[in-house]
């Protein structure tokens, strides 16, 4: 099984991704009709042909060579490194916070994953790295994240100078923790990345007041004005999604990226479908 | 009556971190988080450990020694050695947390919304707002688009668009959670600081 | 490792979508046992929160009683809980009404004096956008208070169609909150439910590897 | 000049405690979602069921509970009956039954007669499908542990579906998971009760039907105060609403004097 996973070679290779991507084509384009004729084995059939249509997109662009994928630039994902620059200068760590969603939820691998890219620009800057946890599984992957990160780049020593640790799982009582920990550390660049509630004024505020500089991402609509407010930067939406990719900047990951603005497209005419549709 | 004395207490040195951050607002803040992390673990013994794990053994549900298994792999991350076991629950929850959220995301929040668009209007206030609703929702979706975009002067206008429709819905919700937040004050000022007045 | 995690996303992708008994227990029994696991992983992170603790009283990094603190708090939760059980009226219960409680909401209330600290500091009229925030929340801010009616009441003037306010600011507030807030809301549903979709495929596909090798 | 963050603590500290020790009250015009709302509870008749379900955690008690208050006295001033469960949050149990438990007592109302007091069921959202189906394989017990067979309820509410009306007082999502388990499959009228934050996302169903009326945050508790004619925690709370809100005015305006002033230099 090794043999399959060679460096920067996806799991599966790309010969066998084309099939699935062609039939997904024909598939897509037949399942709005034939769904209703197999009720009794297909479930949400209403969701199902635009998820198909989500996965052709996928695919198509992971088989399509395009030849320069070019991606918008985003503040927020050049501004990390830059924060991480200014902990090395001032002999400070990064403090990485991540949301209170736990780790099933796909925006806490999203948040692992940003942890991870930062924690490399942190191993090569030779800055150590502290993240204070809600949730015992992100905290664990956080830590294999970490280890790995700065295994890569042969830097031993900062892996037991960076903390990665649990505090308490309930809200309001971690809030106060991160600020006592920020109030401890002064962290000059403090991430917040992951699905916020409440709590999330409670720390940007803080932090700012301490002078660091603050990056968050994030796909909780209802705290996106106050990061707009409290913090340097921010990941809008769906840029949070993508900033792990686009600091890689690798080829199959931009590709990925592509796909995604494919998806959004088809959706902006379903969009424009449907809103004509209302006059009628 | 005295609970209570203490609790007004704790609350006022919580609020003393406002002013400065000291050392009463550090007590409370360590004694927070271990009533907390302790109570959150007994409640996880109670409905996790016995109710998901004890009873299925017990009525002879012998598939939870699959987890029971996997969490063990988590204890190894306690030796260097066998630290890279923690990769295969974590392998699990990644996988089958990614595929769980798939589907009724997409039901919930794309197509549901997207027929709610499509519902019919009538009389000129119905269509503007109508109208407006599907210009700032096209218009933010465009702003995203990461690839595609080219800076061309349409463009430049349409996400200016989006932009500006975002920065309304921003406005309009800090504006609303102030309410939310002055009440979470009220509240407190109401139940604990004036009834001793 | 990573056939895991692609057979683990395909079945629960496929439970969803088609009507597979089995698959559909499968599901059901999956989330109990996330729960299962993360009783294991728990212990982990309770392991290193105490850690911490013991750690700073070696290094006397700050006063001993902090650290004591909480090792002494958790640990009298979790003892008198273990013994006594968690059930109404009981020690922990107790604890639970009349310290957690009324504490979280406490730090919650902090919530009042950030927001208006925000409001000085981040509200500047720099340019377009930021005037139509500012613009925004005002109307909001005055619309949901008495003082929006007043206002309304004070300026209303009859018309042949009824009486109708000039400066109506609950009503702009309604309108705001109603029309572009919902339209901006559902852009931000799709894009992130799209974000969400693709980034579990590129788990499920091991695209996006990260530490899993 | 920059003005320090203490002094804005103290001010905002200052400008709330006043007008909750001095228990001014301003007048509230009530808006359409409110007027829907209670318009949609006035229509319910003696004798019939209404189900109120709490969905939120005590952290947000500040916001919710004074409409659980003001919907009580409502509900039971028109002697309707009241199933209050909670469902979907299992933190609310302790407090939702003193609420309910005080204003019966105003109104002279007896538990498991005139009202019942669920509590929670684990399962969700597959408890709410069920209820649908047969309530009693969701809840066979009230809260204090009565036998629901033995009770009138088991005579008059077979399904969910019995019930005149459904509301739902909720700090999160719950309302839509409800909307699409209850209302939609089901056909129970309902309506919600929200905080702030929550309210700019339950327009979306307020415009398309699916709610009957809606109440928002505090200021929604309050409008449904003053057109029920009591004077409730919403309505005494809008006062210092009042004051706090027109300090979070003038610290705007003082950022920006500051800001543009700080700029002509």
């Amino acid at each position: 099984m090794k043999r399959a996973f060679r460096k920067n070679d996806t799991f599966i290779p790309e010969k066998i991704l084309k099939a699935p991507a062609a039939l997904l084509l024909i598939l897509t384009a037949s399942s709005s009709s034939a769904a209703e004729g197999a009720e009794h084995v297909l479930a949400h059939t209403e969701t199902l042909p635009y998820f198909l249509m989500l996965l052709a997109s996928f695919f198509i662009l992971q088989t399509i060579r395009i030849k320069k994928i070019k991606i918008r630039e985003i503040p927020a994902v050049r501004a990390m490194e830059e924060a991480v620059g200014r902990s090395t200068e001032m002999g400070k760590p990064v403090l990485f916070i991540t949301g209170l969603k736990p780790i099933p939820a796909v925006s806490a691998i999203a948040a692992v994953n940003i942890l991870g890219e930062v924690a490399s620009v942190c191993a090569s800057y030779n800055t150590p790295i502290v993240s204070p946890h809600s949730n015992s599984f992100t905290m664990l992957a956080a830590q294999e994240e970490i280890r790995e990160a700065f295994q890569k780049k042969n830097n031993f020593e900062l892996i037991n100078s960076s903390r990665i640790f649990f505090v308490t799982d309930s809200q309001f009582p971690f809030a106060a923790s991160v600020n006592s920990i920020t109030n401890e550390l002064k962290p000059s660049a403090i991430f917040y990345m992951g699905t916020f509630y409440a709590e999330s004024l409670i720390l940007t505020e803080y932090g700012q007041s301490q002078g660091a500089v603050q990056i968050a991402g994030t796909d909780s609509v209802a705290q996106m004005p106050f990061f707009i407010t409290s913090c340097d930067y921010l990941l809008l939406g769906e840029e949070f999604f993508t900033a792990s990719a686009i600091i890689k900047n690798d080829e199959k990951e931009l590709r990925t990226i592509a796909a995604l603005d494919a998806a959004k497209i088809v959706t902006m005419v379903l969009l424009v479908y449907s809103f004509a549709r209302s006059f009628l | 009556m005295i609970l209570d004395l203490i609790t007004l207490a704790l609350i006022i040195c919580i609020f003393s971190f406002l002013f400065k951050d000291n050392p009463f607002f550090k007590f409370t803040e360590r004694l927070l988080v271990g009533v907390s992390a302790g109570y959150g673990f007994l409640i996880i013994i109670r409905d996790g450990f016995l109710a998901k794990f004890v009873d299925p053994l017990r009525t002879g549900d012998l598939s939870v020694i699959i987890p029971g298994l996997l969490g063990l792999m988590f204890v190894f991350t306690l030796f260097r050695r066998t630290a890279f076991l923690a990769k295969y629950p974590l392998a699990f929850l990644l996988g089958t947390g990614a595929g769980m959220e798939i589907g009724p995301r997409i039901e919930t929040s794309i197509i549901k919304q997207i027929s709610a668009m499509g519902s019919h209007v009538s009389g000129p206030v119905e269509i503007i707002n109508r109208t407006v609703l599907f210009i700032s929702a096209l218009s933010s979706l465009y702003y995203f688009l990461f690839a595609v975009r080219k800076n061309t002067k349409f463009d430049r206008f349409f996400a200016g668009t989006g932009i500006v429709f975002m920065m309304i819905a921003f406005g309009a919700t800090f504006g609303y959670t102030v309410m939310s937040r002055i009440s979470l004050l009220i509240d407190i000022i109401d139940s604990v600081v004036l009834r001793f007045f | 490792m990573l056939i895991i995690v692609l057979i683990g996303g395909i079945l629960m992708i496929a439970q969803y979508f088609l009507n597979i008994p089995f698959l559909n227990s499968l599901y059901k029994k999956i989330l109990d046992w996330s729960i299962v696991i993360s009783i294991f992983a728990l212990v982990i992170a309770i392991r290193s929160l105490l850690a911490r603790q013991f750690k700073a009283i070696r290094e006397r990094t700050e006063h001993i009683v902090l650290p004591l603190t909480t090792i002494v708090s958790f640990s009298a939760v979790v003892i008198i809980g273990l013994i006594w059980g968690v059930g109404e009226g009981g020690f922990v219960d107790t604890v639970y009404k009349k310290f957690l409680v009324p504490m979280q909401a406490a730090i919650f209330s902090l919530l009042a004096f950030y927001i208006a600290s925000a409001s000085y500091r981040a509200f500047r009229a720099k340019n377009f956008s930021s005037i139509v925030l500012l613009a925004a929340a005002s109307i909001v801010i005055i619309g949901r208070i008495p003082l929006g009616d007043a206002l309304a009441d004070m300026t209303t003037v009859t018309l042949k169609s009824g009486p109708f306010a000039l400066i109506d600011f609950p009503r702009w507030a309604e309108w705001i909150l109603n029309v572009p807030n919902v339209g901006i809301k559902r852009a931000f549903a799709f894009g992130i439910t799209i974000g969400i979709v693709f980034t579990s495929l590129k788990v499920i596909f091991g695209i996006e590897r990260g530490y899993l090798k | 000049m920059k003005i320090k963050r203490q002094y804005i603590y103290a001010v905002l500290f200052i400008s709330v405690v006043i007008p909750l020790a001095t228990g001014l009250t301003f007048k509230v015009r009530p808006g359409p979602p409110v007027k829907k709302f209670y318009s949609a509870v006035n229509g319910l008749n003696e004798g019939d069921y209404a189900a109120v379900t709490l969905s939120y955690d005590p952290s947000t008690k500040a916001e919710l509970n004074p409409m659980v208050i003001a919907l009580c006295g409502h509900l039971f001033s028109r002697d309707v009956k009241i199933i209050m469960m909670n469902p979907l949050n299992n933190s609310i149990g302790n407090l939702g039954y003193e609420l309910i438990t005080r204003a019966a007592s105003l109104y002279g109302k007896k538990e498991n007669d005139d009202y019942y007091f669920l509590g929670y069921v684990p399962g969700e959202k597959s408890a709410l499908q069920n209820m649908g189906e047969d309530f009693y394989s969701v809840y066979s017990k009230t809260f204090m542990k009565a036998e629901l067979k033995d009770l009138p309820l088991y005579r008059d509410i077979k399904t969910i579906a019995d019930a005149k009306m459904l509301i739902d007082i909720s700090d999160g999502n719950s309302t839509v998971d409800l909307l699409t388990y209850v209302n939609t499959k089901y056909g129970v009228p309902m309506a919600a009760g929200t905080t702030a934050i929550m309210a700019g996302e339950y327009y979306t169903y307020l415009n398309s039907g699916q709610l009957l009326g809606m109440l928002g945050g505090l200021r929604g508790a309050a409008e449904y105060e003053t057109m029920l004619g009591v004077n409730g925690k919403g309505r005494r709370g809008m006062a210092a609403q009042t004051f706090a809100h027109i300090l979070v005015l003038l610290l705007v305006l003082a950022g920006n004097i500051e800001y543009f002033s700080g700029r002509r230099k």
